[in-house]
């Protein structure tokens, strides 16, 4: 099909949706309806499981099995991406070159990595009373492990990285959610059942099974992310086919 | 503003299709299938506000607040995960593809047709 | 006008920053451009869920949407773009070439 | 003892464990202690889902996860269903995977993959996504069981990194199917905003509360997008030979056996639970449109079928042409349509996975599916030849195996409305059939005449395969010669016992009963309305399946022989086909161009003409 062909086959079907997702729209309750009875039986639900960030309850105690299928849907992605990102055959690992850094900057990342890391592992730990949890501290763990690229270099992440581990810590988180879902059954309750002492509201003991839950998916996702991020930092920094001629070093 | 929340998820959606469609590249394309994506965190949290409500958290404030809707934002943020993580496989499929063929132009790509 | 009203007006606005930003990551031809474009949606969709009471997603989203999203797409492209002077002679014995036949 | 409700969690975990437990010990375990490991592993999940499916009999196991269970009928939980069809469903998943990972033991052995634990490991993930798909009750859990097969898929699509064709196949998979989930997500988006409910039947129950209209058709349709997407239906089907021609063998073989049924059971569960109500979709317009849909694609798939020379390609555009048969026979909305559906499915499965199975013997014999290429050469294989006819035979729908059983249930279901139907299921089977008959023949009997190159157009041929497995000259491993023998067993044992086809009529009853299913997700049971259909093996039937097969045999015999036949005959008739082709089948094959931007276009061309179709 030529391209102005798909292009005016696709405008054909935008305007047909339009019309009638517009139509389809004017039979939604207005914006900012106050009728929304799951939500309410939710919020309900989380007060009565000590669980003072109601999010955190939906995620990892009401609809617990929803997040363990994103888990397992970022544990697949990890696996996948470092498979389709292996090193072929015909390639070869070039090294790549220390690069400089201007001093400021250096110090800037000496002081900005643990203060990520901390605020990575104090979002992780608080995910059933404030806003965050296991993926958004477990991303900002990842993120703030690469500020040492920006501060150091390649070498120097690739020395504090060490990826085998991360892998399997990967894998032990992902597995851990499974395990901590078994807990329910053990206890001759349901599969991810909340079976734990539910705590004191509003204390980081809290919600029972949610502050594990949280915490094994804060290091899935954390070491996920860097393997994640370390397989294309790998393609884009160091691996070359036999008839690239690029050279590796930063630019 | 009784609907323009909701029309403005179906643009989004709209606008990242014609990014794909368009696309002569196909890393813009899985960019552009981000940009559809994003659309479907409007609809869903647009969905579940309501007037004069607060975040749903009660770690200081009063228990018979009324919040808006957790619910939608529980299934976004499993929606945001989803999203970045099919993000970078489907990148890192295309960085097989510029090696493989030597393009990501998708009009190049005619291996497999007919 | 009362807080829930303004409230309503500043998360129009934040919609309609949405959607232009959509609308120009979509229309960014050059995969670089648009990485740098799509930080940007990340940010305007951070504000608006912030508006929208849902801190949690904005976190999310700033973490995912204006960070790692954008970079996986810049190392990509770095990796895509690299040594495009040599790929010719690839080119000749790929797949394609044996197809037409 | 473990109670029959806390099955259905384990389902789902036993494999997401095992993913785990492989990718922990892969590293350090020699290749055959992983693969005995896997095996152990998907033998437990089959010998789960076996016991669930016996102790569940004809009734609903339900599971609320976490424990939610509802109190005054409402709850904050997802809800596990098991019923006959969903846990057969999985069942057969979980079997066909055993078989896939007994078939690649040996499989991948010489590519240095560091990490030997990974293809299993996404084998298990694999199945976990599906047997959730097939067991949740929940609409957005749907959605992510979706993704996570779907995430899956497209990694192990473009598992042989060096092959260039495989890694763009699983990118016009990841990125056709990704859009449509999202369309999947803004339907549920819209439901939630009608229902604030995300439970099937808990939406069902608030749908009834509401006047059908415009918002009601459109979150329908956009949520169905999604699985018509993956159930490849016309004009959503494109990615799906381009995916599952460049799969590795393996993954093939679950691909076309269960992972497109899934798209047409989702839409199948979705429609019956949700939609089906007082005030829900009116059946007749539904009726219309999905059995057009079905028979368009049936058709579309069967004569691109017909036109492959690369063998896996084939089998992909046969799978296609199934699945329309398979839609169009759930969308006549009757329990005996279903039932004969879920016997085509359990049919096919084996069928379709023996014949990728045997496909990819060639592939590792001679490095190439070309049926052309691979002329001749397969003679010294008669052993697979033998397999490759039968399962030729048995895809034409030859009585009795099952694939004939499903199909005359279907035909006998489906005449009295719609006369016509039983020739379109006759003519697709055949000409599927035919087309892997006229490949067997020529590859492993060295039938006719070399085939000529006359096609000029776009192809795919399937020359130069990378060879999955990389020494030609050691001994086909026993395993792949097994495994599509015993697939075929089943095959016919769905057809030939009574048993299959008795406890699939009462799960098809159960099925289409949406009070039934309602009433089991709040804890109540309420009695069976419907009579259980009547499936088995009639005169009308047999001889509707002998025709097929005997249409399918003339039409490779005519293919085959035809060029050297000398009969004043042949000359209009190859004039005919020649114009035939020129004005219908080269643009139908142009418009599979490979083409990501196209195919995306398709999609939005696919939900507008549904949209119409649904709301006007």
């Amino acid at each position: 099909m030529s391209r102005s062909a798909r292009i005016r086959l696709f405008w054909a079907a935008a305007v047909v949706f339009a019309v009638v997702y517009t139509l389809a729209c004017t039979g939604l309750p207005h914006f900012g309806t106050t009728v929304h009875p799951y939500g309410s039986r939710a919020v309900a639900a989380s007060l009565r499981q000590r669980t003072a960030n109601v999010v955190s309850s939906i995620n990892f105690d009401q609809r617990a099995l929803d997040t363990l299928g994103e888990e397992s849907i970022l544990f697949a992605s990890v696996l996948g991406t470092t498979a389709l990102l292996r090193h072929a055959r015909d390639e070869r690992v070039g090294r790549p070159r220390a690069g400089r850094v201007l001093p400021s900057t250096r110090l800037l990342g000496l002081v900005m990595v643990p203060l990520t890391l901390l605020t990575g592992v104090y979002i992780v730990a608080h995910g059933q009373l404030s806003p965050g949890g296991g993926f958004q501290g477990g991303v900002i763990l990842a993120t703030g492990l690469h500020m040492v690229y920006v501060a150091a270099d390649y070498l120097v992440l690739k020395r504090i990285r060490p990826l085998g581990v991360l892998d399997v810590a990967d894998a032990c988180g992902a597995g851990a959610f499974v395990a901590l879902g078994f807990a329910g059954l053990i206890a001759g309750a349901a599969f991810l059942q909340n079976v734990l002492p539910l705590g004191t509201f509003g204390e980081i003991s809290s919600g029972g099974l949610v502050p594990l839950l949280n915490a094994a998916v804060g290091i899935e996702v954390g070491s996920g992310i860097i393997v994640l991020l370390a397989s294309f930092l790998d393609q884009a920094v160091e691996v070359r086919s036999e008839t690239d001629s690029g050279s590796g070093e930063r630019t | 503003m009784t609907v323009l929340p909701f029309l403005t998820a179906g643009w989004i959606f709209l606008a990242g299709v014609y990014g794909m469609v368009t696309s002569r590249d196909i890393v813009h394309a899985v960019g552009c299938l981000a940009v559809a994506q994003s659309s479907t965190y409007v609809l869903l949290l647009t969905v579940g506000y309501r007037r004069g409500g607060i975040a749903p958290y009660f770690t200081d404030t009063p228990l018979r607040t009324r919040t808006v809707d957790p619910v939608v934002q529980a299934l976004a943020l499993t929606d945001v995960v989803v999203g970045a993580t099919v993000t970078a496989l489907l990148l890192a499929l295309a960085i097989q593809i510029r090696k493989r063929h030597g393009t990501v132009d998708p009009d190049a790509l005619t291996g497999l047709r007919g | 006008m009362n807080t829930a009203t303004a409230q309503e007006y500043l998360i129009a606005v934040a919609l309609v920053l949405v959607a232009a930003s959509a609308t120009a990551a979509a229309l960014a031809r050059d995969p670089v451009r648009q990485a740098v474009l799509l930080a940007v949606l990340g940010l305007c969709l951070t504000v608006l869920f912030t508006l929208l009471q849902a801190p949690d997603v904005a976190l999310s989203q700033l973490a995912v949407g204006t960070a790692v999203t954008p970079l996986l797409i810049l190392l990509t492209v770095r990796k895509v773009r690299r040594a495009t002077a040599s790929h010719h002679d690839r080119d000749k014995r790929g797949p394609e070439g044996t197809d037409e036949s | 003892m473990v109670r029959t409700a806390d099955l259905l969690p384990l389902a789902v975990a036993v494999p997401l464990l095992g993913a785990v437990v492989l990718v922990i010990t892969g590293r350090r375990l020699p290749r055959p202690a992983i693969d005995a490991l896997v095996t152990v592993w998907a033998a437990l999940e089959v010998a789960g889902l076996v016991l669930l499916w016996l102790r569940t009999g004809d009734g609903h196991s339900v599971s609320w996860l976490g424990g939610w269970t509802p109190v005054h009928g409402e709850s904050v939980g997802i809800v596990l269903v098991g019923d006959r069809i969903g846990i057969g469903l999985a069942l057969l998943t979980s079997a066909l995977v055993l078989a896939v990972v007994v078939y690649s033991w040996r499989y991948f052995d010489e590519p240095p993959v560091a990490h030997a634990g990974t293809f299993p490991a996404l084998l298990l993930l694999f199945e976990a996504g599906m047997v959730g798909f097939a067991l949740t009750g929940d609409l957005f859990d749907t959605f992510v069981f979706f993704e996570l097969m779907g995430a899956v898929a497209y990694a192990l699509t473009g598992y042989r990194i060096e092959d260039p064709r495989p890694v763009q196949g699983a990118l016009v998979f990841g990125v056709v199917n990704s859009l449509g989930a999202y369309c999947s997500l803004l339907g549920i988006g819209l439901v939630y905003a009608r229902t604030g409910e995300l439970g099937f039947a808990q939406i069902g129950v608030q749908l009834t509360r509401h006047r059908p209209d415009a918002l009601l058709s459109v979150a329908f349709v956009l949520i169905v997008t999604g699985l018509l997407v993956k159930a490849a239906v016309v004009p959503l089907h494109f990615w799906l030979p381009d995916a599952h021609s460049v799969a590795p063998t393996p993954v093939c073989m679950l691909l076309s056996g269960v992972m497109v049924e899934f798209g047409v059971y989702g839409v199948a569960r979705v429609y019956w639970v949700v939609f089906s109500g007082p005030h829900g979709i009116a059946e007749p317009h539904l009726r219309a449109t999905f059995v057009t849909a079905g028979v368009l694609t049936a058709l579309v798939g069967a004569v691109m079928c017909w036109q492959q020379r690369h063998l896996k390609r084939l089998l992909a555009f046969s799978t296609i042409g199934h699945v329309g048969l398979f839609l169009a026979g759930v969308a006549l909305l009757t329990p005996a349509g279903t039932a004969g559906v879920a016997l085509y499915v359990a049919a096919h499965a084996g069928v379709k996975a023996a014949l990728f199975a045997t496909t990819g013997v060639l592939l590792d014999r001679f490095g190439s599916v070309d049926e052309h290429g691979l002329y001749r050469r397969g003679r010294e294989l008669p052993f697979v030849g033998a397999l490759f006819t039968v399962g030729g035979l048995a895809l034409a729908g030859l009585p009795p195996f099952g694939t004939g059983l499903g199909k005359a249930v279907v035909e006998h279901s489906g005449q009295e409305r719609l006369p016509w139907l039983p020739a379109v299921f006759v003519f697709v089977s055949a000409l599927t059939g035919g087309a892997v008959l006229r490949a067997g023949v020529r590859i492993f009997a060295g039938a006719g005449p070399r085939p000529r190159e006359r096609y000029a157009g776009p192809e795919t041929t399937g020359g130069g395969e990378e060879p999955e497995i990389r020494d030609p000259r050691r001994r086909i491993p026993v395993p792949m010669l097994a495994v599509p023998a015993v697939l075929l067993a089943p095959a016919l044992a769905v057809g030939l016992l009574p048993g299959p086809g008795v406890a699939l009529a009462h799960a098809a009853r159960q099925f289409t009963d949406r009070t039934a299913y309602t009433a089991a997700a709040f804890g109540h049971h309420v009695g069976p309305s419907a009579p259980v259909p009547d499936v088995g093996w009639n005169t009308e039937g047999v001889l509707l399946g002998l025709v097929s097969t005997v249409m399918a045999v003339l039409f490779a015999a005519v293919a085959v022989w035809g060029p050297v036949l000398r009969s004043p005959l042949v000359g209009p008739v190859t004039a005919v086909c020649e114009g035939v082709g020129r004005r219908v089948i080269v643009p139908l094959r142009r418009l599979h161009s490979g083409h990501l931007g196209d195919y995306v276009a398709w999609l939005a061309v696919g939900v507008a003409v549904l949209l119409v179709a649904m709301t006007v």
